[in-house]
């Protein structure tokens, strides 16, 4: 079970900021959300959106234990 | 989770002037100490609250690998970041970022150039509660332009 | 003799942070204070104390008149200025400056500004008792050419 | 009367900080404090000394009234 968060707008638009997900990649974890909420999966893969697997940023594809977090990040605005 | 100790997440007001009191306490060879306060501004009776979300373990780690990068570069003797999450009322202050160095130049180089990544590319997602409803906030063209001079 | 109640002379030790409290309250519309504390270093055991002599009543309002200048300049909300006179020991502050503006480029500068003129041009006249007897001091090199970037 | 000040090192090469001398001009002034001390009055003219007359700084020569403030302000060193 992946640990999935949303941060900033993609927390508001899926109405949710946390959720367990049972997936073996990042690919399957959207194809799952997307699946669930068609509107959030295109905004996960939008510009300015970056994924971070246990804390770590990750661009293009991860394989998925069992425990991991998975952040989805809209564009940061600073503090 | 890594413990950061110069760097603090906070959903709690907090007193800059106490934190400046703390980080001068017991130098003998720093000579300069330069601070910043960033305060929530009330935008001219808007009654603007401003909320900023950050993803602890992440956030932290990333200010803490930057503000080692300004030490090493300034050759800082020590830093101090206090960071405000949560919803911020006008007058409260969001953030305080302190530096101690030998010389002044070297401190006011290094607090302004934490600030100006701190204010454009720190991960935070920031939200204003306005009289016309809520919006999320990116960087402004100004707080791009200050963070790309150290580049 | 006039009173220029943002700036202040004064011959016992005083709390910089305590003094950045009183000037952030009760602010709706700064977002940025900028501060610098100048602290007398020990110099690496040397046990020097630092002296410095004003001239009451010309040095003060020679500091407002710069510092009146600089918020003009940089346009300010406010500014505050304490400076120790007489004999510091090392780490005790020396001197301390904060600013108040909209947005912290402004804050920063006229802080830095202020900073270089009070190290190289203020009427201040500086003696360090060190393990090889007294000595007055001048303005270092470094200090001139800072001070000389706002000319 | 003027009340004359001295600061930084030239009160310590007088060996005084503060006296009163009856002089009616800055220049009489001067040739007074040179006849009592040679080397504080050669001092007082060296390079980098400024004179304020009531703690506006004086350039040049300046009448001295009743209860004058002068003082001799060697090179200033910054705070």
């Amino acid at each position: 079970m992946a640990r999935v968060l949303l941060f900033g707008r993609l927390a508001d638009q899926a109405g949710w900021r946390e959720r367990s997900v049972e997936a073996a990649s990042l690919a399957a974890l959207r194809d799952l959300l997307a699946a669930a909420d068609p509107d959030l999966g295109e905004a996960l893969g939008g510009p300015g959106v970056q994924v971070a697997v246990d804390k770590a940023i990750v661009r293009g594809e991860a394989t998925l234990a069992a425990a991991t977090e998975v952040a989805f990040l809209p564009p940061m605005s600073g503090g | 989770m890594t413990v950061f100790p110069s760097i603090s997440l906070t959903a709690q007001p907090f007193e800059p002037g106490a934190l400046l009191t703390t980080f001068c306490a017991g130098r003998a060879e720093t000579g300069a100490v330069a601070s910043f306060v960033g305060l929530a501004r009330a935008e001219r009776g808007q009654t603007t609250v401003l909320e900023l979300e950050a993803y602890p373990g992440f956030t932290d780690a990333a200010i803490a690998q930057f503000a080692e990068e300004a030490k090493a570069r300034f050759a800082l003797h020590d830093y101090r970041i206090v960071h405000r999450i949560g919803r911020i009322a006008p007058g409260e202050a969001i953030v305080f970022v302190a530096t101690a160095a030998g010389h002044r130049r070297a401190a006011f180089e290094a607090c302004d150039f934490l600030m100006d990544w701190l204010k454009s590319r720190a991960p935070f997602w920031k939200k204003e509660h306005g009289p016309d409803g809520d919006r999320w906030i990116e960087p402004t063209a100004q707080d791009r332009t200050d963070a790309e001079r150290w580049d």
